[in-house]
Parts: structure tokens; sequence; C-alpha cells
């Protein structure tokens, strides 16, 4: 069989050397949620490149990518109101509130 | 048979407000549907097929009549929206001299404990004019807390609590529903709020055998759950004295430090290998799914008891609940 | 495109021998087998017609148990039968009701296609319709499911008594039944269309039914997934949605109605479009503001996954996501408002007769009017802590779903019966059962509201003996509103053999599917029509219409 | 390599075959959109168990099979490369390029079905499978049970995609072998493409959250 086309032997050593970068910096301690946000940047990006390259979103119509881009919205819409929720709720897990004993109860003290 | 009543009563500070907002969201629909039927008819009658009235020119560019239509839903929609949130937001925001009352939700009754351990199952009793705040767990499944008299309702959820605040405004007796579907008795699972005068209260909290306080309760349960064996002062197993410890900084195994407060203590029931204190061996069994919700609670309630406490007087366990209850 | 598919046979004029209903064969295997979307719509019907009933004898028991106040059946028994009525008339009657129908029937003939882009998936989505059905009853013989349709956890997952998995299991192929209509459809519409027929020249309900199919694709899948979980939850006893698990309640709820509300639009965006094309023709004058009324089919579809938060203002999430969903829920009610405002003024000045069709669609603008403005009722934060959960909601939703979605689908199967069968319907026995059906349900509905403000409570078997009264009026209503629709089963049935024959188009309607015989050919058109007008180009006298 | 012009007649609803290939790769967009949504709703719950539990879910982290893991994504970008590579041999009309190649991600998809089957073997003797056989001492047991909860549907639900797009890129490559399509009909293995690589793009997005959890 004839050789792969370059852009698309490009995006595969692309695709790879993302995923030795993405295993790398796992073991690499980052502050606060970092970890997560650089290996889920680097999904997107891998996920992209798969989508323009190999699914040939570039040269796909303005339907296509319409179509493409709907999932991705009401999925983004799904987070983004459930988060509404969740980071904003102040849950009380049964035991954050004080239990009333019987004898330190009085009105005002809370 | 009842008779045709169209208003249910009026019994909390909320239900007023809850009935004039119930008039202003009436009075624009009615606005709008009398505006919609009643043009419909009148188009319907006068440009009816055989009617040989004048049709001439109609209405041409209809973009202006679409936003004006558009435009003045949106704001009559908007003000009805404020109105209500601003509702919402007070009937979340109980006042700081709320009394709290426990309720606890079980298929298929409501458990409620007053701050003096008085306890009554399906039945809550409160003295009119002073704000109540009810704090909601469940046992099993999601219950819902409804009073329709005084217009509020909340889900109560196992794992945690949710609360509900209302003044009782009118004595008398009024229902209790359970509003979320939560099995076969659903319909039986309620009873009656009575709202009564504050001394008549008072008479009936006193005339209620309070029995034991949460916090004798939980001392109870300590020997009967077999904490005391290794908690207890005679204890030969080391394990961790719980005389004074709540409310204090616990030394952690891992190095961390906690405040042993409710969360703390309900974990260490529950979850004890999560946060091991210092120096002693996770030997402690989880009573994760022994313990209820209601029983947790009465266990809590005696180690905080223990809170001001030494070890020393404490050998009799007599909790000091009867006789620090608040006056009555 | 062009015309260039012509299969030249010339046209009857009065009744058509060659069509879709005997061109391939009456053999039960031509129609069990058939590929053709006018066909699997017939079989659709027929399903549909057979769980509406199933759904309707659950919804009398119910009815005749809340006569009295301590009821009638054991709550068991009570209980699987709300969760019954439930579950097959949002699955099983109402979502499928229109789109899979009369979509599938007019769709290809309205936008001037010989058949839907997927045919064999077209048949796929009836057979996983059937599947699904027979599971469900199944579910239902061996003993029934008590839940409700809403299956909240963790009662669904680890306390309820009921065959859980097996409703849930029906539910989910019933999902991917709906989403591959709603993809066909998706499709059929941007790539199948007449020459011509550009996007504003698009009947109102294609457009409706292409913002139904968005949801159905969008929404769908997500529902699928929670249920799986759920059944998961239960079979094995490890899961998210039970605190004694770990889990949370809410996320449960939150993945449900992420699907639930969006689910309403899916069941009454298409009766807006039946409205929409049944107004303008009896009214003898074209929809007034036809892109809005458009636009606002659309808006309600993207708009509709905002929202579903509104379920749960007292479920116990937090202050400030209850302020945004208010907020966007009020936001929706506006594109709704747009909708009834607009088929009121095409009223105006028109030639108005009142046919059949004509009275079903007046009484929907009616029942979805105040359906919908009950909704800005239980969509305002303070009110709904009052009255969500009781008959409040119940009977505002079946304003939407019943006063107004039944009513479409009876005013489409009665406006499109001549086209689908060839036969008229009788008008006066319609009208009949037209305008019962609008006096016995308000006679069923609106005492719900007062009953609701009182207190009473959904999925009680049992009430307070003060809540009675309504409660009469509300059976005895229903007791009407059942006459209302049993009649239509049988002078329809009549009709079938002895109506009169409608020939092609029987009301001087536009529109492309009046332009093919009736019933319309296994191909729909002798010749692919090319579209050279926008939609609803009524004139006060009816004359042919040319395409 | 020449193979004659081979395009089948388009089914009695399409005006033409141009039209017919167009609507299927759009319905194949629709339908990934709808995936999209499937693995949503479960994608929500693993962010809601990691938010809420975040410690709990590195420990779980690491317990998964970061090596089978990364070969395992390695397998299936490389999948995704020769599946991309198959369609511009079908392009260029070159049937004998498209049957191998063809072949040849059948085979890597055989691999990762393989190498998880193993994995799950592994996890079957390590306790880890909840609901049938989990015991773990961790005071965050019950995260890490929920969090192979949701690691086993999660892939499970993908395998199950992955042996879909094994069956059809098998058939591709049975048909492309009898000449079915040419460099001017192709669409089939243009549309299964589609699946393959939205395949692959979902296990780039599990990769990170399954594997690469608690590793820092």
């Amino acid at each position: 069989m004839k050789a792969p086309p370059l852009p698309l032997l490009l995006t595969w050593a692309a695709l790879l050397a993302l995923l030795a970068a993405t295993l790398g910096l796992a073991y690499v301690p980052m502050s606060g949620p970092m970890n997560v946000v650089v290996a889920l940047g680097i999904s997107v990006a891998k996920a992209l490149l798969v989508l323009a390259l190999f699914m040939k979103l570039f040269r796909a119509s303005a339907l296509t990518r319409a179509a493409a881009a709907a999932g991705l919205f009401w999925l983004a819409v799904l987070f983004a109101l459930s988060g509404t929720d969740y980071l904003t709720r102040k849950v009380e897990h049964v035991g954050d509130l004080p239990a009333p004993t019987g004898r330190e109860h009085q009105p005002g003290n809370r | 048979m009842g008779s045709m009543q169209l208003l249910p009563p009026t019994a909390s500070s909320h239900a007023a407000d809850m009935d004039w907002l119930f008039a202003a969201l009436i009075g624009t629909s009615a606005f709008i549907l009398l505006l919609v039927f009643g043009l419909m008819i009148l188009f319907c009658v006068r440009y009816r097929k055989n009617s040989k009235v004048e049709r001439g020119d109609r209405l041409g560019r209809t973009w202006r009549v679409e936003t004006a239509w558009t435009v003045a839903t949106f704001i009559a929609f908007l003000g009805l929206y404020f109105w209500g949130a601003d509702l919402y937001v007070g009937i979340h925001s109980p006042p700081k001299d709320a009394t709290d009352i426990y309720v606890v939700g079980k298929q298929w009754m409501w458990k409620i404990e007053h701050p003096g351990g008085q306890r009554e199952i399906d039945t809550l009793h409160v003295p009119v004019g002073k704000p109540v705040r009810l704090v909601l767990t469940s046992q099993d499944v999601i219950h819902d807390f409804a009073i329709p008299a005084f217009r509020v309702r909340q889900d109560a959820l196992p794992g945690r609590y949710e609360t509900l605040w209302f003044t009782p405004t009118k004595v008398g007796e009024y229902r209790l529903f359970c509003a979320e579907f939560c099995g076969t008795w659903h319909a039986r699972m309620g009873g009656s709020v009575v709202v009564m005068e504050p001394s008549d209260f008072q008479r009936w909290l006193e005339a209620q055998d309070p029995g034991p306080s949460l916090a004798q309760e939980g001392e109870a349960l300590f020997r009967s759950y077999g904490c005391s064996g290794c908690h207890g002062t005679a204890s030969t197993v080391h394990a961790p004295k719980l005389e004074g410890v709540f409310g204090r900084p616990v030394p952690l195994q891992d190095g961390r430090t906690v405040i042993a407060d409710d969360r703390y203590i309900r974990d260490s029931i529950l979850k004890p290998k999560s946060e091991i204190a210092a120096g002693y061996p996770p030997v402690m069994p989880s009573f994760a799914g022994q313990i209820g919700e209601d029983d947790l609670l009465k266990l809590v309630a005696y180690i905080k008891s223990l809170a001001d406490r030494t070890a020393q007087n404490s050998q009799t366990g007599q909790a000091a609940g009867s006789a620090e209850r608040p006056a009555q | 495109m062009t015309t260039a598919t012509v299969t030249g046979k010339p046209d009857e004029p009065v009744v058509a021998t060659r069509n879709y209903l005997t061109e391939e064969g009456v053999t039960l295997r031509s129609w069990l087998l058939t590929k053709d979307h006018k066909r699997i719509a017939i079989l659709y019907t027929l399903s549909i017609t057979f769980f509406f009933f199933v759904g309707g004898a659950a919804a009398t028991l119910i009815r005749l148990n809340l006569v009295t106040p301590a009821g009638i059946f054991t709550p068991d028994i009570y209980n699987r039968l709300f969760t019954l009525h439930g579950i097959v008339m949002v699955w099983f009657f109402l979502i499928p009701s229109i789109p899979n129908t009369m979509g599938n029937f007019l769709i290809p003939l309205m936008i001037g296609a010989k058949d839907l882009a997927f045919p064999r998936l077209n048949l796929l989505s009836w057979y996983l319709y059937v599947g699904a059905g027979f599971l469900a009853l199944f579910a239902i013989l061996i003993g029934g499911v008590d839940t409700g349709w809403t299956f909240y956890t963790p009662f669904s997952s680890l306390y309820s008594n009921g065959y859980v998995v097996l409703a849930l299991a029906a539910v989910f192929a019933v999902g991917f039944s709906s989403i591959l209509t709603g993809l066909n459809f998706i499709v059929t519409i941007h790539r199948m269309r007449a020459p011509g027929m550009t996007w504003y020249r698009l009947p109102v309900f294609v457009w409706s039914n292409y913002a139904t199919s968005v949801i159905m694709v969008l929404a769908t899948p997500v529902l699928a997934i929670t249920l799986m979980l759920v059944a998961v939850e239960r079979l094995l006893r490890v899961g998210i949605f039970d605190p004694a698990l770990g889990g949370d309640p809410l996320l449960f709820q939150h993945l449900f109605w992420f699907y639930s509300h969006p689910a309403v639009y899916i069941m009454i965006l298409p009766g807006f479009g039946v409205i929409s094309e049944i107004v303008p023709c009896f009214a003898r004058k074209p929809l007034f503001g036809y892109k809005f009324v458009v636009w606002s089919s659309i808006t309600i579809a993207i708009i509709g996954f905002f929202v579903w938060a509104h379920h749960m203002f007292v479920a116990g999430i937090s202050l400030y996501a209850g302020l945004v969903f208010s907020l966007l829920s009020y936001v929706i009610a506006v594109p709704s408002a747009i909708k009834v405002f607009n088929w009121t003024a095409t009223l105006h000045k028109g030639w108005i007769s009142f046919d059949a069709p004509m009275l079903y669609a007046l009484g929907f603008i009616g029942l979805f009017t105040i359906g919908g403005l009950t909704g800005l009722f239980v969509a305002n934060l303070a009110f709904d802590v009052h009255v969500t959960d009781t008959y409040f909601v119940v009977a505002h939703f079946h304003y939407i779903m019943v006063g107004g979605m039944v009513s479409a689908y009876f005013g489409g199967l009665h406006y499109w019966w001549p086209k689908v069968t060839g036969r008229l319907y009788p008008e006066w026995w319609a009208r009949i059962a037209a305008l019962l059906i609008f006096f016995g349900f308000n006679l069923t509905f609106f005492p719900q509201f007062i009953l609701g403000y009182l207190g009473m409570e959904r999925r009680y078997y049992s009430y307070p003996p003060e809540f009675q009264v309504w409660n009469i009026f509300s059976s005895a209503g229903a007791s009407v509103l059942a006459v209302g629709y049993a009649l239509p089963f049988f002078y329809l049935g009549w009709s079938l053999f002895r109506g009169k024959r409608a020939g092609s188009n029987p009301w001087a309607a536009t529109g492309l599917e009046w332009q093919t015989s009736s019933p319309p050919p296994a191909h729909n058109f002798d010749v692919t029509p090319t579209v050279t007008r926008p939609p609803y180009q009524y004139r006060p006298e009816p004359e042919p219409q040319d395409v | 390599m020449s193979d004659a012009p081979v395009i089948p007649q388009p089914e009695p609803q399409y005006a033409t075959a141009e039209q017919q290939a167009d609507t299927a790769s759009f319905g194949m967009w629709v339908f990934l959109a709808t995936e999209v949504l499937f693995f949503g709703g479960m994608l929500l719950a693993y962010t809601w168990l990691r938010a809420t539990y975040p410690e709990g879910v590195a420990e779980a982290g690491r317990h998964t099979k970061i090596v089978i893991g990364s070969v395992n994504t390695l397998v299936l970008l490389t999948s995704s490369f020769t599946m991309g590579w198959a369609v511009h041999a079908a392009e260029h009309g070159s049937r004998k390029a498209l049957t191998q190649l063809l072949a040849v991600t059948a085979l890597l998809g055989l691999l990762f079905l393989g190498l998880k089957g193993y994995e799950y073997h592994k996890e079957w003797t390590e306790h880890l499978v909840p609901g049938l056989n989990f015991h773990e001492d961790s005071v965050h047991a019950q995260t890490i049970e929920l969090f192979y909860f949701l690691y086993f549907l999660l892939t499970g639900i993908h395998g199950i995609h992955v042996t879909i797009g094994i069956g059809l890129i098998a058939v591709m490559a049975v048909r492309a072998r009898r000449g079915a399509f040419s460099s001017r009909y192709y669409t089939p293995v243009e549309v299964t493409g589609l699946y393959w690589h939205f395949v692959d793009i979902v296990w780039i997005f599990l990769y990170p959250l399954i594997y690469l959890a608690g590793r820092s």
C-alpha cells in the first residue's frame, strides 16, 4: 500500500505526542485542580485534531459543523446549568447542624 | 361530604403573602385570558364565513404588533418573577430567633422532636406568633413536609438536612401531608399541625412526658450499641475517651488536626477509619447502616453533652439535659 | 434536484385506485415489512391508539377511586394505576403521538419528498416502540410498578416493590425509538425538500416537528443513560443516586428533568404545528406572523433545555439555582404567548368556518392558554413552594398535554383523515365529540386547580373529606371526557367503510400534501413538485391551488 | 489498481446518488450528537463524584491499570489513523489498500478489546467489581466503589461501541474486497469512519478521567 498522506501522518504523530505529554504531566504535582485542567485541555486538543483532520470537519459544510456543535452545546448546557445548583448549593449533610441536646438551646443561639 | 371550599386556611406569616401573589397571578392571567378569549370569540362571531362584515385592510406590518406583545408579556412576566423570587428568598431565610424543631421522615410517619425532648409522631404542636424552623431529614426515601395552611413545603432527603420556617398566625388545627411520593402508604403519611396560644403551648409542653432528653437517650444508646465497652471509663480497650472532646481539636494519625464537631462525631461513628485519632489503633467497626438517623442524632447529642465534663465527674453519666432544659 | 423522476401515470380524478394502502399488496407481511413512511404511520397510529386506551382505562380507574375520600382500591393497586397511567401516556402515547403518526405521514408529503431519508430506520423505530410497549405491558401484567413515572431515587432504586427494572428497560427502548424518529426527521427536513421548498416556505407543522426532533435527539439519550444507572443501582445495590450508598438523589432529578422537561415540549410543539395548519385553513387567511411562529418554535426547543430544575424548587437545590431556573422559565413563557396571539390574530378579518378540526383547534387555543398561564404560577418560585406536588400541578400539565396536545392530536386526525383514508368523517358526530371533549376536559381538570391550592397532594389514593366535592366534579367530568374520547373511535372506524369519498383536497387547503391524491400513491408524488410560493396562501373563496 | 466505477442506484426516495451520500453522512453526524449526550449523562455523574469526593477519586484512580490504559489509548489513536488512511485510500479508489487498512483498523479494535478484557480480568481478581465482588479496606471504599461503578459503565458502554464499530469495519472490509466501492462511491466507508473516530474521541476523554486521576 502507498504511503499515508502527510497530514494524516502528522496528525497521528501529534496525537501520540499529546498522549505522551498528558501521561507525563499527570505525574507532575500541580496546584489545585490544574492536573485535571491540563489533562482535559490536552484531550480537547486531541479531540479537535481528530475532528478536524480525521473527520474532516474543516472541509465540512456549515450544516455538518452545526450538527457537531449542537451535541457539544447541549452538553455544555447540561453541565453549566447543573453547575448553578452544585456550585452554589450549601449542602447541610446530616451532622453539620447542631443537634439539639436539650440544654444548649436558647433563642438566638445558633 | 365537604363544602365547596375555595381557599385553604390562612395560618402563617407566609400565607397572606402567598395569597396576594396568587391574586396577582390570577389577575395577570385573567387579563390575558379575557383578552385572548374575548378576541377569539369576537373574531369568530364577526368574521364567520357567512358574515357580510367588511374585511377591508388587514393588519399589515406584523412585526410591530409582534414586538409590542412580546415586550409587553415579557415585562409583565418579569414583574411576577421578581415578586415570587423575593418571597422565595424570604421563605428560605429563617429569623435568628426561630425555635428549631427536628423532623425525621420515615416510611410512613413523621417523627418530631422538640428542643426540650418532647416527642410526637404525625402531629406538630407550635405556639402562635413565634417563628419556628423545622430541620428536616429522612431515614429512607425522599418525603416532603407540606402544610397547605402555612403555604410551605420542603422535601426531606435522606443523608442531609433541609430547613423550613414559618410563624403561625392563627390558633387552630391544620393538615399536614407528605407531598413527595414515598410508597404504599404515602397518602396516609400525614397528620396535623396544632397551633396554640403560647401559654397553652407551655402547658402542653409541660404536660408531655418529656421523656429523656436526646442526650439522655443517647447515653442509653451509647450502652446498648456497645460504645461504652471501649469508650467507657472502665474500659480496658485503648479507645479515645469522649469526655471533653466535643468542640476541641483532635490530632489525627495523618498529622492533620480536626475540630470534633457534629460532622466529625457522626463520621467517626459511620466511617471510623476515615479520620483516626492519633495514638489509637483503628479498631472501631463502622456503624453505617446499623444506626438509624434519629439514634445518630441522640448519640451525637450525648457526646456533645460530655463536652464540658471531665472523665471523673461523669461516672454516672447523668446527662445534664433535664436540669438545663430551657425554662418552660 | 429536478423533476427528472417522473413515474408518469396520470392521477385518477376522484378515487385514487393506486394508493399506498393497496399498492404494495395487502398482506400482513407487506405491512409489517413496509418501508413506506405512510404505512409506518398507520402502524404507529394503531399501536398508539391501543396505548391511549390502556392509559385511558387507568385514568378512568384513578378517577373512580377518587370519588370517595377513602378510596376504593388498595394503595398498592392505586399506586400501580397512576404509574401505569403516567408511563403509558407519556412515553407510549404523548411523545410519539403527533410526530410518529402525522409527522411520519405528512413530513415527506409536505416537503415534496418520496419518503423519509432512512425508511428502514423508520421501521426499526416502530419495532422498538412495539417491543418496548410489550415489555411495559408485561411489567404491568406480572405485578406492575409503583414508582410513578418519575422513578425518583432512592425509592425506585431500593425501596419499591414493583418491577422497576422491566419498566426502565421499556422506557429505555422506547427512548431509542424516539431518537431514531427525531434523527430521521432532522435529516429528511434538511436534505429531502423539493425544489423551491425553501425554509420559509415550509409549513409550520414541518418546522415544529423539526424543533421537536432536535429535542428528541439531544435530550432522550440523557434519559436513557439515567434510567440505566437506576436499573443497575437497583440490581447491584451500588450507584450514585442513593445517599446510603454515597450518592445524591438530586443528581438523578437533574438528569431526569434534563430530559423530562424538554419532553414536555416534545409533546406540545407538534401540537402547535397542527394548529398552525388548521387555523389558517378554516379562517381562509395566511397565518399571522409566520416567521414569529416558526422562530418561537425553535426558541422553545432551545430554551426548553434551560428550565428543567423548576421541577425541583422544593427538592433541595440551591437558592441561586432556583432563581436562575425560575427566570429562564418565565423567559420561555414569552414565545408560547406569541403563538397564542398569532393564532388569535389569524382569525382577524377571516372567513371562519367551524368544521370539527377548527373546533378542536379553537379548543386547543383555549385550553393551552389556560395551561400556559398556570405555567406562570408554577414557574413562580414562591408560589411553587405552596403548590408543587399538588393537584395544581396535575391540572396544569394536563391542560397542556391533554387539553392542548390531545386536542391537537384529534384536530389533526380529523383534518388529515380524508388524506390518510380517502374518506370523510361524519361531521356532525365529530363536532359533538369536539364539544364533549372541550367541556368534559374543563369539568375534569379545572376543579383540580382549586384542589391543588387547597392542598390536595398528588398520588394520594385517599384524601381528607373536605376535598370530596371538587373530586366528584372532576370524576364526573372525566366520564364526559371518556365518552368524548371514545366517540371518534367509533365514527372514524365507521367512516373507513361508509364515509364519503374525499377527493384530493376537501378543505381547499394549501400545502403539498393536498396536491396529491387521497390516499396518496406509494411514492407520494407522480411528479416531484416544484414550490414557488410561501405556505398558507389562502383566499376567501376556495379555489384550486396550483403548485 | 483500477476498479470499474461502481455507483449503485440511489434508493427510491433520493433523486441522486450525491443526495444520498450527503444524507448518510449528515445522518451520522446527527447520530453522533445524540451519542455525545448519551455519554454526557455519565460524565456529569463522574464530575459530580469527583467534585464531591476528590480524595476518594484520586485513590481510586491510582487503582486503575495505567499501562494497559495508555497502551490502549495508543492502539485506538493508531486505529483512528489507519481508518482515516482507509478513507483516503477509498477516495483514490485503491481497493487493495482500502481492504488492508480496514482490516488493520478492525484488528487494532480487537486488540483494544482484548487488552480491555485482560484489564477487566485483573480488576475482577483484585475485587474491584462493584456489586459483584467488591472489597476494599480503604477509608474511601465507598467512593472507590462508586468510581468503579462509573468506570465499568463508561468503559463497558464504550466497549459496546467499539464492538459495533469493529463489526461495521469488518463488513466494510468485506465489501471493499468485493469491489463494492470506488473513488466515486465510498459513502459507507466514510460514515463508518466518522463513527470510529467518534469512538476514539470518547476514549480520548475517558483516558485522563479514569487513568490519570490522582497520579500526581
